[in-house]
C-alpha cells in the first residue's frame, strides 16, 4: 500500500500521460478494422481529447504568440512544467481536497434531495423558505467561511461545511423543479391507487425529477470543488487551496495554474462518474435525438 | 504644458495610509507636476507588484520584497524601485501578554501562532528565526483566513499572529483586547533589515516616461510631507474615498504608519525616498533565506536612485 | 332477473347523486347534474359522444377529481379522498416510463394492501401471476421491455393489466380495447367477462366504450350520456343470462338492442 | 429624478419596512373577509415573511442566549443599526452591484442558452467540450479575477465578466438536459413535417427545455451575484463586493452582515423576477400537485 | 375499375418493397419483408393485429425510421430523411402541451412551404381555415384551449385537423378514429372521404385501422399484416364506386367484403 502511495505520489503525471495516449491507441487500433456506424462513435470517444489538446494548443500558442509573461496566464508548459515539478505536493493536496470535497458532496446531495422533495411537498414550505434559500445563496460562501473557522478551528470541518454550503440549492432548485414539472396525468396513476403522499412521491417524484436531478448534479459538483478549495484557502493545512494560497505568496504562478488544472481534472474525474451514473440512472428519458448518448 | 495621464495604484484600500498618496493629488502636486494621476484602490501589497509588472498601471505602491522575489521569478521583467516610501516594513509579530508573549524573541518558543498562508508577514518568518537564532520545531502555525486571525488571537485560540503591525494592533483594540496586553514585536527592531513599501514604475511607462516618474517622486514627497504636517486633513482625504471609514480610525492608523515605517530614524537623517545600499544588501541577503535566488540582484539592480528629488527637497522632518 | 344468481343483495356500490363538475383549469362545465348508481357486484358501462364527459364521470367517481355540486358515494362512503378499493385503467395508458412493463404491473402491489406487505415476501409468486396476466392479453415475454418499446395496442393491454392485477373490488376501465384489433378486442372481452363471473358479485364494474356491441356484450346495465355537458340521457338493463357466448352477438335480440341504443343517441343528437 | 433618488438613498430601508408592514395590513385586511379557500392562498402568501421575520428572531435571540460577539456573528439589531446607519452606501452600492449582476446575468444566459442549444444539437461538440467546460467551472472563479484585473483593470468589466463566468453554466447544463430528455414521439411530430434541426430545435426544443432553464435561471442569478461581489471585493471602486471589503478591513463585522443581509434582498428581489416569468412562460408544465403556485 | 375516373395514371406514390425493420432500442423483428405499393391518389388502409407493425409501417413510409433492409421509395424518391410531403397523425395525439389547441394546428404551416412564408403576412386568412378545420371535426371553439383541457377524443381529433391542415399530397392516419364514438366517427369518415374527393387523385392517403367497415368504406385497397413480424398476408381493393355513401356500409357487398376481410385475419391467425 505505502510504495503504491508513493509511486502514485511521485509519478501520477506520467502514469496520467501514458493512460491518455494508451486510450488513443487503443481507440485508434479500433478504428482501423470498424466500420462506418463504429467510427462516428470513436470519433465521439475521441473528441474530448482532441478538444482538450486543442485547447491547450491555442493557449500555447496564444501566449507564445503575444509574448503573455507567466505572472499573467503561464503557458500550458509552462503550467506542465510545474505539475511535474510539484507533482507530489499536487497528488497530496489533491487527494485531500478531492476527500473534502466528496463528504461535503454527500452531505450536499443528501440535504438538497431532502430538501427539494420538502419543498415539493409542501406549499408552505416552499412559500417561506425558498426565499431564504435565494437570499443565503447570493452571498459569497468565502464570507462564510471565517465563522466556519472560528466556529470549529482550522481543519476539515470548514472546507467539508463550504463545500455543502455551495453545493447543495442546485439539487434543491432542480429537485423541486423536477417535483413541480411531473404531469399530473402521471400522479394520477398513483392517486387512483390510493397512495399516500410520501408513496407518490417515491414512486412517481422522484424517478420523474431524476433526470432533473442528474442535471443539477453535474453543476453541484463542481461547486463543491469551489467551496472546499476557498475554505481551504483561508483555513486550512492542506488540500488544493492551501497550495494555491502559498503558490500565490510564493509568486509561483505556473504552480498556482497548475493546482487550478489539478482541480479542473478532479473535477472531470467527478463529473465523469456523475454522468455514468446518469446514464444508467435515466436512461429512459435519454432517447431524444439531442442526447448525446 | 502637456500633462502626462499616470494610473497609479495602490497596495491597498483606501485607508489611512492612502492619505499619503490622496495628499499629493488632491493639493494638487502632481497636477503641479504636469501629471493627471489617477488612483486606484487594491486588494495587497503584492497585487501593486505584478499590476504594475503587466503595464496595467504606470505606476504603483508595492511591497519591496515582495517585488525582488518577484523580479527573481520572471527575469523577463526588469522591474526596479525608485522610491521608498516605508522605510521599514510593517511585518510584525503581535501577541498577547496573558499567553505569555513578551518582547523578548525567546518567549515565542513552544507557541501557537495563526499564520495565514499568503500573509507577507509571516513569509518573512525565516529572517525573523534564523537572525534570532529561534527553534521552531515546537511552534505551531495555522492557515488561518486573514478575517479570523484577529478574532482568533483575541478568543485565545492562538498566542500570537503574524500581521502588518498597525492593522492588527488596531483590530485587537477594537475587540476589546487591553491595550497592555497586545505586544507588538515590529520585525525591524528584531534584525529584519528589510525595506517596506515603495514606489515602481512598469518598465514600458519608464522607458517613454522616465521624466514623469521623476516628476511623481517629487509630488509625492511633497504630499508626503503636507501628510506628515496634518494627519487629520489626509485621514478627511481617505474617508471622503471610503465612505465606511471612521475618521479617528484612519487617523490613527495613518499616525501609526508614518511614525513607524515613513519617519524612521534614518529618513529623519536623510530625507525621504532613497535607500543605503548597504542595508539593500543586507536585505536581499535576508530575502534569500525565504526562498533560493536563480539570480541573486545587487541593489542596482532592485532600485533606481536618480529618479528621486535632490536629497535636500527630500528632508520631510 | 339476470342478478338472481348473485349471492348479495342489490346494495348501490358507486352513486352519483346530482353531480356537476367544472374543472379548475377550464372555464365550462364538463359534467352537469349526473345521476348514476350502479350496484355491487354489477357490470355497467357508459357510452356517449367524445367529450360528454365520460372520463370525468370516472375521475369523480374515483375521487381524482371533486364535484362543485352533489354527491359521490362508493362503497357507502362519500368520496372525499382517491378511493382505494379501485382498479383504473385510464384512457391514454399512462404506464410510467422508468418502469419496465412488468415493473408497472407490479405498482399496484407496492402500494395496495394486502399485496403491499406480502409483496417482498412473495416476490415470485406476484411475478409469476403477472406474467400470467400478461399472457392472458397476449403480451407474453413483454414484460422486460419498457412501455415506450411497446406499440400503441399492446401499452393499453398493459394498462389494463396494470388495473387488474391487485384484484380491486371496483374496476374502472377508460375505454380499454380502443387501440386493439376486432380480435384482440373480442378475446380481451372474453377475459373481463370471465374475471367478473369468477368474482361472483363481488366485483363491480365500469366501463366507458364508444361499441355499442361491446356495452352490451359485457354489460348489465349501460348508460347514455349527452353531449357537453354531459348528463345521462338514457340508461337500459341488458337482461342477457350469464355466462355469455361471444355467439349472442350474432342474435338478432343481441342487434335489437344495439339497434334500440344506437336510436336512442342518434334521437337525443337531432334534439340537441 | 435627483430628488428621488436622493430620497431613494437616504430612506430606502425605512421604505422597505414600510412597504412590508404595509403588505402584511393589506393581506390582513384581505383575510378578514375572506372564505376558506382563500385564506389558505392568503397564508402561502404570509408565509415567506413570517419564516424570515422567524429565522431573524431566532437568530438574534441565539446570538443574545449564547452572548455572540459581533465580530464572531453580529445579531440582526446590529445588522439593521448597521443597515440604517450605513444605508446611504449600502443603498448606492447596492444599485452598482444589481447593474453589474444584472450585466453579467444576461450575458450568461444569452451564453448558457446558445451553448445549451449548441451541445444538444451537436454530439460532437458535447463530447469534446463538456469536459472542458467542467473543467472550467471547478476552478473557483475568485482565482481568475485578478487576472481580469491585468488586462483590463479595475472598473466594471471584472465585475460584470466573473458574474458571467459564475452563472453561466448551470444554464448551459440544464438546458442540454433539457434537449436529452424530450420524448422522441415528440420530435416525431416535427420531424414528419420535414422540419430542420433548426426548426426542431426552436419548436420543440427550446419550449420544451423551458422549465429546465428556469430551473437553472434561480440558481445562475444567486451564482451572479456572487461572482460580481467577490470581483468587486477584488476589483472595483464601488459595489457591494467592495463595501464588504473596506468593511471588513476596518473591521466593521456589522456593516460586512449588513451587506450581505442587502446582496441577499437583491438576489430575492431578482428570483421572484425569474419566478413571475417562469410562471408565466411555463405555466403549461406546472400542473402537478408538487408545484407550488 | 373504380379508378378510371382518376385524371392521374396509375404512378406507384409510395412503394416499400421487401423491408425489414428493427428498432433500435428493441431486440426483436417489427416487420419483415413488407412489401406495399399504393398509387398516386388511392386511398389505402392498413389492418391487422396489434403489435404486428403498422405504426412501423408508417414511420418507415414517412422516414421517421429507416429500414434495415429493403427499399422506401415514396413519390419516385428513395427515402432517406424524414419525406416532407405528408400529413401524419400519429396514434397517440401527441399534441405539443405548451401550445394551445389552435397553435398547434398552425404548427404544421410554420414549417412546411408555401405556407411557411405566407404565414405571417396571412395569418388571419390561415387561423380562419384552422378554426374552419376545428369546426368541421366538432371542435368548435377549442382552438384556445391547451390539449391537456381536452378529452382523449377531442385530442385525436385536434391531431387529426392538424395532419390535414397544410393540405399533404399524402397522408398518414394512424387510427385516427381510435378514441372515437360511432357517430362521430361515421361523420369523421365523411370528412375524409370528401377531402380524398375533392383533392381528385392528388392526394394519397394511408389509413391504419382496426375497423374492418371504416376500411372497406373508405379504402381502394386494403391490406392486411399478420402478427409479429409483420408481414402483408393479404390485399384487396375495394371497387365500390366514387363518391360513396354512408348507405353503402348496410349493404350486402359491403358486409360480403367486411366478412371476407374478417375470414382472412381469422384464417392467418389461425394458421399462426
Ligand atoms: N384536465 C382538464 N382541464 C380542463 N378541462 C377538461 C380537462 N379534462 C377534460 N376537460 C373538459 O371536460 C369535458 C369532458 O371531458 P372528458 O375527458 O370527460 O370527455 P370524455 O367523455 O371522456 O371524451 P372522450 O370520449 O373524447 O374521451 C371536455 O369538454 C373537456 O374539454
Ligand atoms: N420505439 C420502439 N422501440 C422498440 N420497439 C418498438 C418501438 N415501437 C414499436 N416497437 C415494437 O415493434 C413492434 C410493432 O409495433 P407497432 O407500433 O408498429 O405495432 P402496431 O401494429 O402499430 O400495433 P398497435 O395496433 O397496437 O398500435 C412491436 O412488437 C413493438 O413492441
Ligand atoms: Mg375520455
Ligand atoms: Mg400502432
Amino acid at each position: 500500500m505505502d510504495a503504491l502511495g508513493e509511486f502514485l505520489l511521485t509519478s501520477w503525471p506520467a502514469a496520467l500521460a501514458i493512460g491518455v495516449v494508451g486510450y488513443i491507441a487503443w481507440l485508434l487500433y479500433k478504428v482501423i478494422g470498424a466500420s462506418a456506424l463504429d467510427r462516428t462513435k470513436l470519433s465521439l470517444q475521441l473528441a474530448p481529447l482532441f478538444c482538450t489538446i486543442g485547447t491547450f494548443l491555442v493557449w500555447e500558442l496564444l501566449c507564445k504568440a503575444f509574448a503573455v509573461s507567466t505572472f499573467v496566464l503561464p503557458a500550458p508548459s509552462d503550467i506542465g512544467l510545474a505539475i511535474w515539478q510539484f507533482r507530489r505536493q499536487i497528488g497530496f493536496h489533491s487527494f485531500h481536497t478531492a476527500w473534502m470535497t466528496l463528504a461535503g458532496f454527500g452531505l450536499a446531495v443528501a440535504f438538497g434531495i431532502a430538501l427539494g422533495l420538502l419543498l415539493g411537498a409542501s406549499r408552505f414550505f416552499y412559500a417561506g423558505f425558498y426565499p431564504l434559500l435565494v437570499g443565503f445563496n447570493s452571498i459569497p460562501k468565502v464570507a462564510v467561511v471565517p465563522i466556519l473557522v472560528i466556529w470549529f478551528g482550522v481543519g476539515w470541518l470548514p472546507a467539508v461545511l463550504t463545500a455543502f454550503m455551495i453545493s447543495f440549492f442546485p439539487i434543491v432548485v432542480n429537485v423541486a423543479t423536477g417535483l413541480a414539472t411531473i404531469e399530473p396525468e402521471t400522479e394520477d396513476v398513483l392517486k387512483a391507487l390510493g397512495a399516500s403522499k410520501l408513496q407518490i412521491m417515491t414512486k412517481v417524484g422522484i424517478p420523474r425529477s431524476m433526470p432533473y436531478f442528474f442535471g443539477s448534479l453535474k453543476v453541484a459538483i463542481t461547486l463543491a470543488y469551489v467551496g472546499s478549495v476557498i475554505a481551504e484557502y483561508n483555513a486550512s493545512r492542506y488540500g488544493i487551496g492551501n497550495l494555491m494560497a502559498r503558490a500565490s505568496a510564493d509568486f509561483n504562478v505556473p504552480l498556482l495554474f497548475a493546482a487550478l488544472i489539478a482541480l479542473a481534472i478532479l473535477g472531470v474525474a467527478m463529473y465523469m462518474a456523475t454522468v455514468w451514473l446518469e446514464n444508467r440512472m435515466t436512461g429512459w428519458a435519454q432517447r431524444s435525438s439531442f442526447a448525446a448518448t | 504644458q502637456a500633462t502626462t495621464n499616470v494610473r497609479f495604484t495602490l497596495d491597498w484600500r483606501f485607508e489611512g495610509p492612502s492619505a499619503l498618496f490622496l495628499t499629493a493629488l488632491e493639493k494638487g502636486h502632481f497636477r503641479a507636476e504636469g501629471l493627471n494621476v489617477s488612483i486606484d484602490a487594491a486588494s495587497g501589497s503584492r497585487e501593486g507588484v505584478t499590476r504594475v509588472a503587466s503595464g496595467t498601471y504606470d505606476i504603483g505602491f508595492g511591497d519591496i520584497n515582495s517585488m525582488i522575489r518577484f523580479r527573481d521569478e520572471n527575469p523577463t521583467v526588469d522591474l526596479k524601485a525608485n522610491m521608498i516610501v516605508y522605510d521599514r516594513p510593517p511585518f510584525a509579530i503581535v501577541g498577547r501578554k496573558s499567553r505569555g508573549i513578551t518582547t523578548d524573541v525567546k518567549s515565542l518558543e513552544g507557541k501557537k501562532f495563526g499564520a495565514p498562508a499568503p500573509d507577507a508577514a509571516y513569509a518573512q518568518w525565516p529572517i525573523f528565526k534564523t537572525v534570532n537564532k529561534l527553534d521552531d520545531s515546537k511552534m505551531r502555525f495555522e492557515n488561518v483566513g486573514f478575517p479570523v486571525r484577529e478574532p482568533m488571537l483575541a478568543s485565545g485560540e492562538v498566542d500570537a499572529i503574524f500581521g502588518f503591525a498597525n492593522s492588527s494592533y488596531i483590530n485587537l483594540k477594537s475587540r476589546g483586547v487591553p491595550e497592555n496586553d497586545i505586544v507588538v514585536l515590529h520585525m525591524y527592531d528584531y534584525g529584519v533589515e528589510l525595506y517596506g513599501n515603495g514606489i515602481m514604475a512598469s518598465p514600458a511607462f519608464l522607458a517613454s516616461n522616465r521624466a514623469a516618474v521623476a516628476a511623481f517622486n517629487r509630488g509625492l514627497v511633497k504630499g508626503i510631507r503636507d501628510t506628515i504636517a496634518d494627519p487629520a486633513a489626509g485621514a478627511k482625504l481617505v474617508v471622503a474615498r471610503n465612505d465606511v471609514a471612521r475618521l479617528d480610525t484612519e487617523t490613527e492608523r495613518l499616525k501609526m504608519t508614518i511614525d513607524n515605517y515613513v519617519l524612521s530614524p534614518w529618513v529623519k537623517a536623510n530625507g525621504i525616498g532613497g535607500i543605503d545600499p548597504a542595508r539593500m544588501a543586507t536585505a536581499i541577503d535576508q530575502i534569500g533565506l525565504t526562498f533560493t535566488f536563480k539570480n541573486k540582484p545587487k541593489p542596482e539592480d532592485v532600485f533606481i536612485s536618480d529618479l528621486l528629488p535632490a536629497a535636500a527637497d527630500r528632508k520631510v522632518a | 332477473m339476470h342478478r338472481s344468481e348473485s349471492a348479495h343483495p342489490l346494495r348501490p356500490f358507486v352513486e352519483l347523486t346530482g353531480v356537476s363538475h367544472t374543472y379548475a383549469t377550464g372555464g365550462t362545465l364538463a359534467v352537469d347534474g349526473l345521476d348514476i348508481r350502479v350496484n355491487e357486484g354489477e357490470f355497467a358501462a357508459v357510452v356517449g359522444p367524445s367529450g360528454c364527459g365520460k372520463s370525468t364521470l370516472m375521475k369523480l367517481a374515483t375521487g381524482l377529481q371533486f364535484p362543485q355540486a352533489g354527491a359521490v358515494v362508493v362503497d357507502g362512503q362519500e368520496v372525499r379522498d382517491p378511493v382505494k378499493i379501485a382498479g383504473m385503467a385510464f384512457q391514454a395508458p399512462t404506464l410510467l416510463p422508468w418502469r419496465t412493463t412488468l415493473e408497472n404491473l407490479m405498482l399496484p402491489l407496492e402500494i395496495v394492501e394486502p399485496h403491499r406487505s406480502r409483496l417482498r415476501r412473495n416476490k415470485a409468486e406476484y411475478v409469476a401471476k403477472a406474467e400470467a396476466l400478461l399472457e392472458s392479453v397476449g403480451l407474453k415475454g413483454a414484460g422486460s421491455k419498457f412501455p415506450w418499446q411497446l406499440s400503441g395496442g399492446m401499452q393499453q393491454r398493459a394498462s389494463l393489466c396494470r388495473a387488474l392485477i391487485h384484484e380491486p373490488k371496483l374496476l374502472m376501465l377508460d375505454e380499454p380495447f380502443g387501440a386493439l384489433d376486432a380480435f384482440t378486442r373480442e378475446e380481451l372481452w372474453c377475459v373481463i367477462r370471465d374475471l367478473h363471473a369468477r368474482m361472483a358479485g363481488s366485483l363491480t364494474v365500469i366501463l366507458v366504450t364508444h361499441d355499442l356491441r361491446e356495452a352490451v356484450f359485457l354489460a348489465d346495465r349501460i348508460f347514455c350520456m349527452s353531449s357537453r355537458p354531459g348528463k345521462i340521457i338514457a340508461e337500459r338493463e341488458v337482461g342477457f343470462p350469464r355466462p355469455r357466448d361471444l355467439e349472442i352477438t350474432y342474435t338478432p335480440e343481441f342487434s335489437d338492442i344495439v339497434h334500440d341504443l344506437r336510436g336512442r343517441i342518434a334521437h337525443a343528437r337531432s334534439t340537441a
